[in-house]
């Protein structure tokens, strides 16, 4: 059966279902909150949500439009101080996986959420730093969720906000890149997807795995929950 | 102990002109009506801290009332950018401001070192980012195991300003949801204002609830949905609709000012 | 994600002789019932870890399983001298007990250190006090202001046992009143069991309600009356009376022993 | 009119008024804890109590057994961790007054808790620090209360376990010693009290004050109040 999706809407779906099976997920607002929401509907009802606000084990029933939404506080297990989770709880790596974005990504899974052009005068200033470096050394596993484009992905960041050693996969509109020796490299593209319009839309040499894969589409299942969900 | 006064006497007793000056509230109960107070009255070159700038930082520095800004994520959330705060750092409008950015985890730190009465606290990050070389940061070599790790120096605003739910007839303040870090700001300022939802009688010690009892603060001031369009959880909601909105609204200079001239904030 | 099993199950899954091991509760929810199920699977050389160590420690002391104690203050509080640990240190009975102390602060702050899996933790202290020479305290130099400040190193016992109030069925546990270090003590901790004296369908969350997740703790196990004679805030009461018996009943070695082969104590 | 109190009494009595027009104390079990009660029945009804177990602001009927009674958390204006309660607010000094106890107090005000002996080989092992080194240090006054004898006052503590800079009133059942010159002086007697009986009663070479006072008798309803509460 062919269901009709789009290639965002696959993006989100790939993250979801790399949270089959984990304990516990740190998530920022946009395609990653929605992709772990998807996860507890779907592959994994006990996933445990983290937002850096200070909430742990959130189970909201809509996206939530900010980290501090009052859902998430009135459904967590917890709601601790913005001190307590970064040394308590994400410091010490007890969340397993993290969702983050960027503006930029290198070919280390390094990535830049500061400026755009130099750091004095900058092209574009981005929001800055976040809570990223220090979740990105705390957990375990580091999923970079980003839309894929030559302005993403680039050779040498303006500004280094965070580290990549921990990244695991990097799961893009147009396919999934994972570090192999320290190197992202593509492993799987989406369907109809070329491995030639990936190298177009990266702005480094793209490594790519030999054993590549196609992902699997949305299964209907998927694309109907992930529909209702953002329809709440 | 806790004088309970009006908004703009907790302000003009507290803000001067170049004060450093951190209005606290991590996505929750993020005092709006005060900040607001403070453009009324026409403060100008403070040093303006804060975790998460949001709209209230964007319309501060958008009138020009920060000299210097010292924060960790400057965005809408959810949303995008704040465009204010772009046009600051971008081009110098309508002034130049310096910025002194940490991570999350950073300004958490500096705020317990700061409560604490601590020069600084310890913890592991900033090492091998830009970050490093750009801010205020240091390293310590554990005396035990030799390794070394990140020292941030304590934040001691001259101001703490947050808002809360409740405060009883002492000034004693009730805030539950969401606490951010707003018992450190307090604790780490030298004076603090803590405007508030309601004064009751009798503070009813909530799940979550955290009290701050009134003799570690200077001022508190009656605000009733002082936080919007922030929340306090439980009495207002957050207007979503206006974080979308204020996008619009911030994009150009001129439909920024005349927003907020319209709502008198021009100071 | 915790285990809901029985006492002797969660004490022997993780209690071998020589561990390290923290019971703790400041003078509220200690895990009495947790500490005599130690003994009775007759476990020794243990390092026994606890702030303050009373009544608990010193029948584990006065049994002889201790090899070390690591405290910052052992008394019977309001009433006087724990009688076994002082035999225990004054006169080797039934065995050298080896000592390592510290302040409260010390240990309060090596606990944070544990729990945030920082090598150590800075504070205000042990300067200018003999605690300096005779403890593993070492000093830190702020990098910011060259103040010299006290470095205390982590603490993570090889085990952590606290009593709660209540679990649900998933683990989760919720203690409410004087919340002491047990939270500190189970993140700390390389395994944990938290006694309770009730599992629940659904945790409410209380007014000074803490929550631990059942995913950072290894075993629940039910323990109804499991703190007496210390207390759970809320369903059983302190008994004030027993604290004071005990200075009787401690003070002279065989009615000790008497006393604890009556209980089925003595392992 | 004359009432008849024990020294004891009033060297509880003489506490509770050191706490007169003070915003708030931090104490211990004992003696400590009813002075402060005290005080708060006569002198001072809006005296913050602050014990180590973590509760601020309590207002117990009775006098606590331990510092961990169930009462004070109840009545408790709020109760913290102790993590929280010695980087919060004692190590800042936000507690005004402190009452300590000890074993040993040498001319300087520094006491001994933890042994007498040597340390390694003690002839009595006392209970250790607990709080007492940095509340010593934390709070802005520091108040002891001891019983006056040559084995309290000693001309060289066995163990120095708290620091006695911060020391301004040393209150005993004979009198009150206060540092001049950062040396314990013979400041107060109580009614009836000779220097020479403080004198025979001190480990070190007493030192007394030019202006020796001697202490008001505890006024009937001080008395009442003391006895009143004890017998709750």
């Amino acid at each position: 059966m062919s269901v009709d999706y789009t290639n965002g809407e696959l993006q989100t779906v790939v993250a979801a279902r790399s949270l089959a099976g984990k304990r516990s997920c740190f998530i920022g607002v946009g395609r990653p909150s929605t992709a772990a929401l998807l996860a507890r509907m779907v592959h994994n009802p006990r996933l445990v949500l983290v937002y850096e606000s200070g909430t742990i084990g959130a189970k909201p029933h809509r996206v939530p439009l900010s980290i501090g939404d009052g859902e998430l506080a009135q459904s967590a297990d917890l709601v601790v101080s913005v001190p307590e989770m970064f040394n308590y709880w994400i410091g010490p790596g007890r969340v397993q996986v993290a969702f983050l974005g960027a503006a930029q990504i290198d070919p280390h899974a390094n990535l830049n959420s500061t400026v755009i052009g130099d750091y004095a005068h900058p092209r574009t200033r981005l929001p800055g730093a976040g809570g990223a470096p220090e979740i990105a050394t705390g957990c375990a596993e580091v999923v970079v969720i980003a839309p894929h484009s030559k302005r993403t992905f680039v050779q040498r960041l303006d500004f280094k906000t965070t580290r990549g050693e921990r990244t695991t996969l990097v799961i893009t509109d147009l396919g999934v890149l994972e570090p192999r020796d320290g190197v992202l490299t593509l492993t799987t593209v989406h369907p109809g997807v070329s491995v030639d319009e990936v190298r177009e839309n990266t702005g480094f040499e793209l490594a790519v795995s030999e054993s590549l894969k196609v992902s699997e589409p949305p299964s209907t299942e998927e694309l109907n929950a992930l529909r209702e969900l953002v329809s709440r | 102990m806790a004088q309970i006064v009006s908004l703009s006497e907790a302000v003009e007793a507290t803000v001067q002109d170049g004060a450093s000056v951190a209005l606290e509230g991590f996505t929750h109960l993020i005092p709006f009506a005060a900040g607001h107070e403070v453009l009324r009255q026409g403060r100008r070159e403070l040093e303006l801290i804060r975790m998460t700038p949001d709209i209230l930082y964007d319309q501060m520095i958008g009138v020009g009332a920060a000299r210097k800004l010292v924060f960790s994520y400057g965005g809408n959330p959810g949303v995008g950018s704040l465009h204010r705060f772009r046009d600051a750092v971008e081009h110098g409008w309508p002034r130049p401001i310096e910025v002194e950015e940490h991570s999350h985890a950073g300004m958490a730190n500096r705020y317990v070192a700061g409560a604490s009465r601590l020069p600084f606290m310890v913890m592991r990050g900033y090492q091998g980012t830009d970050l490093a070389t750009r801010t205020n940061v240091r390293t310590v070599i554990c005396p035990f195991t030799g390794e070394q790790l990140a020292a941030v120096p304590a934040l001691n605003p001259e101001v703490a300003i947050v808002h809360a739910q409740e405060a009883d007839r002492d000034g004693n303040v009730q805030l539950w949801g969401i606490p951010g870090v707003q018992k450190e700001a307090v604790l780490a300022a030298q004076r603090s204002v803590v405007t508030v939802e309601r004064i009751v009688d009798q503070l009813e010690l909530r799940p979550g609830g955290v009290v701050i009892p009134g003799w570690v603060i200077d001022y508190v001031a009656p605000a009733p949905g002082g936080s919007l369009p922030s929340y306090a959880l439980g009495i207002t909601e957050r207007d979503n609709d206006f974080y979308r909105e204020w996008d619009r609204i911030s994009r150009d200079r001129e439909h920024f000012q005349a927003w907020m001239s319209e709502q008198g904030l021009l100071g």
